[in-house]
């Protein structure tokens, strides 16, 4: 396999063909400004987005990452080990890209008649190059600045509808939390470093394991917590949650999707790495006096309860898919929750399954929104009523947005969900704690279950309004669609490879 | 393969239907569903398994597939056939051809749709009579859900949404609950597992069962538990007294081919689940629990039957009486003799036929009068006499006339239900068999008030023959019951020799 | 002549605790952004300090990393509030409740 | 002795300078109370509108670019404080020190590039860039 | 504490600083670190008054004289010789002036700015090595620093402008701001590629590499200063610090004739004296950051005691070319100075970077 002659640093190609990607988007429009070539512009971005993905895809199979025990090409460390790629990283490189092609295919037709086109796209490319750094990042350094990288370009999309108050708004509150939570992040990152003096990760938990930081195990202690903080932002889980309904509702819906799927993801990446390669659990309790995973057990009964709960009760559909997300996060917040010193990867690699299966079912399901935005049929129930009696395709998408969402078969979220599940169960024996957060799972789903399927009756069952204008077909928009729904669907047979690659990535974490 | 392949053609047909131009769907859907008919019934010759399939019998058309492997159990694509699913599967088929063929008239918006959904659900439903894995079967069971929901809550009748909602409640909950248990069952064995392919967990419950104690509970109570979960579960679906008050509304909402398919083949899924998880892999429990299931059983005879007497509606008449035949089956279950699971599987097959008959005959006469009142209608025979004419035969039927299928079913049930040998099994049995004389009642008085005597409709549309291709379904259920009841051993054979091991606790 | 490291702590502790207080209290987004920008540097004092305590420059490099990233920071937040007093005439956060829109 | 004290010092007399002017203009100065002389200054007219006027966006916009540019000042001083030592020492090639930096400025002058076709530091607009630019706005 | 670097920045270079020099002449020395201090302060004092009189000098004196020179004029000469003793009569008038505070000026960021404005523009002699050991401090970040608290005026200017609650005040303090940070930049680059020659930000080491003579052919050899190794980089820096103190033919924060005095329009009495100080004080900082980082410091002929002569020298020589771009040149408009900053020298500074840095890397 090639990749043997490559450079060791081309093993970030897939992050560095989006900065490419991003660049020239820049300088098309440094060279056209007033230019608004949708073509142009999205097919860029798109042809960026496919093309690192399939770097990522190529890497994975031709065993980067995959311990050399096993055939594979074994970790590559890049930069003195300040990234390395793994499987874990090439993994939610592969999510990240999948979400951002949807997205910039599904923005074509968004973005008609919008002014700000190649800023938009540029600035969607970037963040998801910030994702893709994330991911391979493995010193709390670059982690900080991959993780600003993705979140400063998101701030500006949430905003881009500079006349559209709730727009405004949502890029307000979105920023002014962001702001909060990287700054509580970097202070954590600060302590963490006065309790080791080092700042990358594998360094972090020799020291600790050396007994570096034993005098100092409040600090570090402290410094976890506020680390969690700046991940429980990025996650949009408790208690930085607060942001995410204003933001994801206000932001245009293909942004929304963007960040409560690929954004979530990396945020997630960093929740993996940093808390299973620099506070690994066997010394951590012994030197800060507690282990973390207490504080993801509560965090993730919390965070999936408040989110489904609220969600139940909301009335505009972009409202409810944002609570619904917040759940979301509280079931993969399990992945960590259900580690224990002796491995847990079963659990880890199911909260990753989820997570690439999020990644296409909530991207399309804010994407019809986006669709319905672009019809401009209104936002709350009342007013999806009866579209499948004019958009079945879309509808039917939907439904199996929703309805994966929910967890019910046969559709690929049921298998995350179950993975889940069955992986708490498993960590219960470890861990009493776990129980409860099976058992909040259960009957978060089966709340969950209720309003989303409040959504699919409000599409097929219910009456069209008497008055509704003929809706069109926009072209990039179906298309992201219909492909977000059937690899929904595909991913059910084709479950297998992924969990493989799930838990291939969790173990190479854990152990 | 072949399962395989009759679940690709129905999910391709779905597919092809659904954005087809509705002009030409149901055509196009009528065609598509011929050919598993035909595929099914040349394997109902070619079939070649003997045995249960969960109790090492030898499967036919039998695939096996990796399709998972996580953690200390692997999940595999897992299909085959044995003497009970075999004549479920065919009856599947043949029923929906029918139902899609009997939809042309009532159905006359979003055609594609509707039939794409049929069409799914055939292919769902063949799985669920076919599935050995237990997630490959749960991921079927559940898929049957979503269309049919859809089904009855966008071409239902006026209280559609209600009716609709309710039946995906219960039956999600229900499915909530089964699914739960049985996968904590498969923990509770523990290393007697390695896979959720149903003969294993069969074999592992019936030759051992669950060892040690489960999240500090004891081996017996939990494998109790689990039990009574896993039939409660089932119980929604069947329906069972007292969870049976979301069918007569699925029923009465949902048009004419939904309720078709549901009367036919849904209730039929519940009884199977019973049959291939309560009475197979709980030889203990079932003779533990016999007396309450059997009290619940009889209680669903009479209790449905006495509710079909009360009602005027056609529709909900059949429903209240399904609810009753279902009862019988129940009751054959927990005989627990040859004759009782074989007569109870046998019903199955026969009950689906009978109702889906009924439903159709119901739904053609309401197709012309609009009503389904029996109050507004009556003297139908001089104008529509097939129709009616059917309508009565299926009606004796129902009634368990000899000749017929239901006779065969019912005789055989009531014969197993006394030689049960638990407590008061003879007592419960004559219940039951009082539970005929209802039928025969209310099917009597219904069926006097409306086709005999001077004709009369208050809803005045004028009532002429029906077209061809609502009566020909009819014709063929009819013929395939009369052959069952002519020639029972067709499939009864191959009942008994799949149920034999049941009894036998797994060894031939 | 040197100072202990715990004094920095305790100074940069403060200086947090101050930006967090003027976060918790401000109404004014300009006002919010400053107490922000207050925890940043109290980050920037610890990084510097630990870096002169533990002796490697890693501490005093990364606070230069976020140095540009928290004027990165400001650069989008002034311009997202530019936006914001657009349209709403205010700075201030609790203003904009139009989420309703 | 540390120089840090030595320019503290220097900031204590650049303090105390202009304190002790101000002491001393205070005992020499009158003090004649006249309102009209503490009128706004409109060149002796009557001072008109709000004294807090609308200024051009651009000093905005050049603002927010000061604040990228200058930052990134901040990362380049390491870098040539280090360049003499590095290029005479061969342990690493000339375009592993020079590349990188290459690199970064290549990306900025990318955002000015951007900055510049985008009118962000252009000052003054004819009528008709603004004509342009009023359906961006 | 590990290594070089942590006492690294504690220890000076190796010239002898004023703090020491005044403590050994003293004896403070030996009392001890209240005796240092002391000696510091002494030194501090010594250079602050040393600039408040270079300035004294400057401001009613010099500057009327050269720009009477320019066009054909005697200017002050009746008090004493040369009419050197307005300086003293200028500084009691505008001492005792009235001090009129408008209406509705916010305080205290009207008083604040003017002291911060002398302030700040004192702060950055600190590091400045004037020659014969007049030099307060040499920490290794000199340079970074110059360049940090000469920024600092900015703010004042600002403070002023916003609080004085006049239109003009207004415009002009952010003029002075849009234009400082405009060029700044191409300020601080330019530096930089400076700083690729010396290696080091140190001002002593800056000026030390640019003692050996660079060629020298005939008997006398061409001293290595900056100016003269790289001319381009000078020009820019010359300009850029232009901008930077606002004299012409940048000086639109201020526009006599555009808005009237722009930033100081409600400033008066000592006010007033000590923004204008402030200036003055900035143009001397800029010609001394010129003079250490290009012109070789107090480098020069003759022995090394005549240093400071030598500096002062070379500062004034800057002085002198502001006053005479001032009557030379005409002022741009603010526009004009905005895409001069951004689209011409701002590339420039970044393309004589790169130059610097591959023609170094090249040579080596």
């Amino acid at each position: 396999m090639a990749v043997y002659q490559l450079p060791q640093w081309a093993a970030l190609a897939p992050a560095l063909i989006l900065a490419l990607t991003g660049l020239v988007l820049f300088l098309v429009d440094s060279i056209s400004p007033r230019s608004t070539d949708r073509t142009l512009l999205a097919g860029t971005a798109a042809v960026g987005a496919l093309a690192s993905l399939g770097v990522a895809v190529w890497f994975t199979a031709a065993g980067v990452g995959t311990p050399t025990i096993d055939g594979g090409e074994g970790v590559i460390e890049v930069f003195d080990g300040q990234f390395v790629v793994d499987q874990l990283a090439l993994y939610f490189t592969i999510v990240v890209t999948i979400v951002t092609a949807l997205i910039v295919v599904a923005s074509y037709d968004y973005l008609a008649g919008h002014t700000y086109q190649a800023e938009y796209y540029s600035l969607v490319v970037l963040a998801s190059t910030g994702m893709a750094t994330v991911a391979a990042a493995n010193s709390l350094v670059t982690i900080f600045i991959a993780l600003e990288l993705t979140s400063l370009p998101s701030y500006a999309l949430v905003a881009i509808l500079k006349d559209n108050r709730g727009s405004v708004e949502a890029g307000l509150k979105y920023f002014l939390i962001g702001a909060l939570s990287s700054a509580i992040f970097v202070y954590g990152i600060s302590l963490v470093y006065g309790a080791t003096g080092v700042l990358q990760l594998d360094s972090i938990a020799e020291v600790i394991a050396d007994g570096g930081a034993d005098g100092f195990g409040g600090l570090l202690g402290l410094g976890i917590l506020m680390l969690l903080g700046g991940i429980a932002f990025k996650t949009a889980s408790v208690p930085f949650h607060f942001w995410a309904p204003e933001a994801y509702e206000g932001a245009p819906a293909p942004i929304s999707a963007f960040l409560s799927s690929a954004s979530k993801a990396a945020g997630f990446v960093i929740a993996f790495r940093v808390f299973n390669v620099a506070f690994p659990l066997g010394e951590i309790g012994s030197v800060i006096g507690f282990d973390w995973t207490v504080a993801f057990v509560v965090l993730a009964i919390v965070t999936m309860t408040v989110g489904n709960f609220a969600a139940a009760t909301q009335e505009n559909v972009k409202r409810m898919l944002a609570y619904s997300s917040i759940g979301h996060a509280g079931y993969a917040l399990i992945g960590l929750a259900g580690l224990s010193a002796d491995g847990g990867e079963l659990v880890m690699g199911a909260a990753l399954m989820h997570l690439l299966v999020y990644g296409f079912m909530n991207t399309g399901a804010f994407l019809f929104v986006a669709l319905a935005e672009h019809w401009g049929v209104g936002r709350t129930f009342e007013d999806y009523n009866g579209l499948s009696s004019q958009a079945p395709v879309a509808c039917t998408a939907m439904a199996v947005f929703l309805f994966s969402l929910a967890g019910i078969p046969p559709f690929g979220g049921f298998f995350s969900k179950y993975f889940l599940f069955t992986g708490a169960l498993e960590a219960a024996t470890a861990n009493a704690a776990m129980l409860a957060v099976a058992a909040a799972l259960v009957v978060n789903s089966a709340l969950s279950l209720y309003y989303y399927s409040r959504l699919v009756k409000a599409l097929w069952i219910e009456d069209p309004p008497a008055t509704r204008d003929r809706l069109g077909q926009p072209t990039g928009l179906y298309a992201a669609i219909v492909v977000a729904a059937v690899m929904t669907i595909v991913i059910l047979p084709g479950f297998g490879p992924v969990a493989e690659a799930a838990t291939g990535a969790a173990e190479a974490l854990v152990n | 393969m072949m399962i395989e392949a009759l679940i690709a053609v129905a999910l391709i047909g779905a597919l092809v239907t659904f954005v087809a131009p509705n002009r030409v769907a149901g055509k196009l859907a009528f065609a598509i569903s011929l050919v598993p008919a035909a595929l099914s019934l040349w394997m109902f010759t070619a079939f070649d398994g003997s045995g249960n399939a969960l109790l090492d019998g030898s499967l036919a058309f039998e695939s096996h597939l990796e399709w998972i492997q996580l953690g200390e159990y692997s999940i595999e694509w897992f299909v085959g056939l044995d003497g009970i699913s075999l004549p479920l599967v065919v009856m599947t088929t043949i029923l929906c051809s029918l139902a899609i063929l009997s939809s042309w008239t009532p159905i006359d918006s979003r055609e594609s749709q509707f039939y794409g959904l049929v069409l799914f659900i055939e292919a769902n439903l063949i799985g669920v009579f076919s599935a050995l894995d237990f997630f490959v079967w749960f991921i079927f069971w559940e898929a049957v859900l979503i269309p049919m929901y859809l089904l009855i809550g966008v071409w239902g009748g006026p209280d559609r949404k209600y009716a609709a909602i309710k039946f995906f409640v219960y039956t999600n909950v229900a499915s909530l609950l089964m699914f739960g248990s049985f996968i904590a069952l498969v923990f509770g064995l523990g290393d007697a597992v390695t896979s959720f392919a149903l003969p294993d967990v069969a074999d592992a419950m019936v030759n051992g069962g669950v060892q040690s104690s489960v999240f500090g509970i004891d081996p017996g109570t939990f494998t109790a538990l689990v039990f009574i979960a896993l039939f409660l579960g089932f119980a929604v679906k069947v329906p069972v007294v007292p969870f049976h008050t979301w069918l007569p509304d699925a029923h009465v909402q949902a048009p004419t081919p939904a309720s078709v398919l549901l009367a036919g083949v849904l209730l039929k899924m519940g009884t199977y689940a019973l049959l291939r998880f309560n009475f197979t892999m709980f030889p203990e429990q079932v003779e533990t629990y016999a007396v309450p299931i059997a009290a619940v059983a009889v209680i669903s005879v009479i209790y449905g039957a006495m509710l079909a007497l009360a009602q005027t509606d056609l529709k909900r008449i059949v429903a209240y009486s399904s609810v009753s035949s279902m009862g019988y089956v129940i009751l054959g279950l927990i005989a627990y003799t040859q004759f009782g699971v074989g007569g109870a599987t046998f019903q199955m097959v026969s009950h689906g036929l009978i109702s889906g008959l009924m439903f159709m005959s119901v739904g053609v006469i309401y197709n012309v009068t609009h009503t389904r009142s029996v109050e507004e209608m009556s003297g139908l025979a001089d104008r529509m006499p097939i129709a009616v004419g059917i309508l009565v035969a299926g009606a004796f039927g129902y009634m368990g006339l000899p000749l017929m299928s239901g006779f065969h079913g019912e005789f055989t049930i009531f014969f197993g239900a006394f030689q049960a040998d638990f407590a008061y099994a003879p007592l419960f049995t004559a219940l039951a068999m009082f539970g005929i004389v209802i039928v025969a009642g209310y099917l009597l008085f219904a069926l006097q008030r409306t086709v005999f005597g001077p004709y009369h409709l208050e809803t005045d549309y004028d009532v002429g023959r029906a077209p061809l291709h609502d009566i020909a379904p009819m014709f063929v259920l009819l013929a395939l019951i009369i052959a069952l009841g002519v020639a029972p051993e067709l499939i009864f054979d191959m009942i008994t020799d799949a149920v034999d091991p049941i009894l036998n606790g797994g060894d031939l | 002549m040197t100072v202990a490291v715990e004094y920095y702590v305790l100074l940069s502790m403060a200086v947090f605790c101050i930006g967090l207080m003027g976060v918790l209290t401000r109404r004014n987004a300009l006002l919010f952004l400053m107490s922000v920008e207050l925890m940043l540097n109290a980050a920037n004092i610890n990084l510097i300090a630990f870096a002169f305590y533990h002796g490697n420059l890693t501490g005093q490099v990364f606070a230069l990393f976020t140095m540009a990233l928290a004027a990165a920071e400001v650069a989008v937040g002034l311009g997202i509030i530019l936006v914001l007093y657009r349209n709403f005439r205010d700075v201030d956060v609790t203003v904009p409740t139009t989420m309703r829109w | 002795m540390n120089d840090w004290i030595a320019i503290g010092a220097l900031a204590l007399v650049g303090l105390l300078i202009p304190l002790g002017m101000m002491a001393v203009s205070y005992l020499l100065r009158p003090t004649v109370p006249e309102t009209s002389k503490r009128a706004t200054y409109e060149s002796g007219e009557i001072p008109t509108g709000g004294t807090r006027v609308r200024f051009n966006i651009q000093y905005y916009t050049v603002a927010l670019l000061f604040l990228v540019f200058d930052i990134e000042t901040v990362l380049l001083f390491p870098w040539a404080v280090v360049y003499l030592d590095a290029v005479e020492s061969d342990s690493v090639s000339l375009l592993e020190i020079l590349g990188p930096m290459l690199l970064f400025v290549a990306i900025l002058l990318v955002g000015l590039a951007w900055a510049w076709r985008n009118g962000a530091v252009q000052w003054a607009q004819t009528p008709r860039q603004a004509a342009a630019d009023s359906d961006r706005q | 504490m590990v290594g070089g670097y942590a006492t690294a920045p504690l220890q000076n270079g190796d010239t002898i600083l004023l703090p020491e020099r005044i403590g050994e002449l003293t004896g403070l020395d030996g009392f001890g670190v209240g005796g240092e201090l002391l000696a510091t302060f002494l030194a501090a004092f010594v250079i602050g008054n040393l600039m408040l009189a270079m300035t004294g000098v400057a401001g009613p004196w010099a500057k009327r004289k050269i720009t009477a020179a320019f066009t054909d004029r005697i200017a002050v000469n009746r008090l004493g010789p040369g009419g050197i003793f307005i300086i003293l009569a200028d500084a009691v008038r505008l001492l005792s002036k009235e001090l009129v505070v408008p209406e509705n000026a916010d305080r205290p960021a009207y008083d604040l700015a003017p002291i911060v404005v002398a302030g700040s523009a004192l702060l950055g002699f600190a590091v400045i090595p004037m020659g014969s050991g007049v030099h307060l401090a040499d920490p290794e970040v000199g340079l970074a620093y110059v360049f940090a608290v000469s920024g600092i005026a900015s703010l004042g200017l600002v403070m002023a402008g916003y609080s004085s609650a006049n239109k003009y005040s207004l415009i002009g303090g952010l003029r002075a701001v849009a234009q400082n940070i405009a060029y700044e930049i191409p300020l601080v680059v330019t530096g930089m590629s400076v700083v690729i020659f010396a290696g080091t930000l140190q001002m002593s080491e800056i000026v030390a590499a640019q003692a050996e003579p660079l060629v020298s052919f005939a008997g006398l050899d061409i001293p290595r200063w900056y100016a003269v190794v790289n001319p381009f980089a000078f020009v820019l820096f010359l300009v850029a610090n232009f901008a930077e103190v606002g004299r012409n033919p940048f000086d639109t924060p201020e526009a006599p004739t555009e808005i009237v005095a722009g930033y100081q329009t409600e400033y008066s009495s000592v006010y007033f004296v000590l923004i204008y100080l402030g200036e003055f004080l900035h143009i001397f900082l800029g010609g001394g950051i010129i003079a250490t980082i290009f012109l070789g410091g107090p480098a020069g002929p003759g022995p090394a005691e005549l240093g400071i002569v030598w500096f002062i020298v070379k500062i004034w020589a800057i002085f002198l070319l502001t006053q005479w771009l001032r009557s030379a040149v005409p002022r741009v408009r603010i526009d004009q100075l905005i895409e001069i900053g951004w689209k011409g020298l701002l590339v420039l500074s970044f393309a004589n970077l790169i130059l610097t840095a591959v023609i170094v890397g090249v040579l080596a």
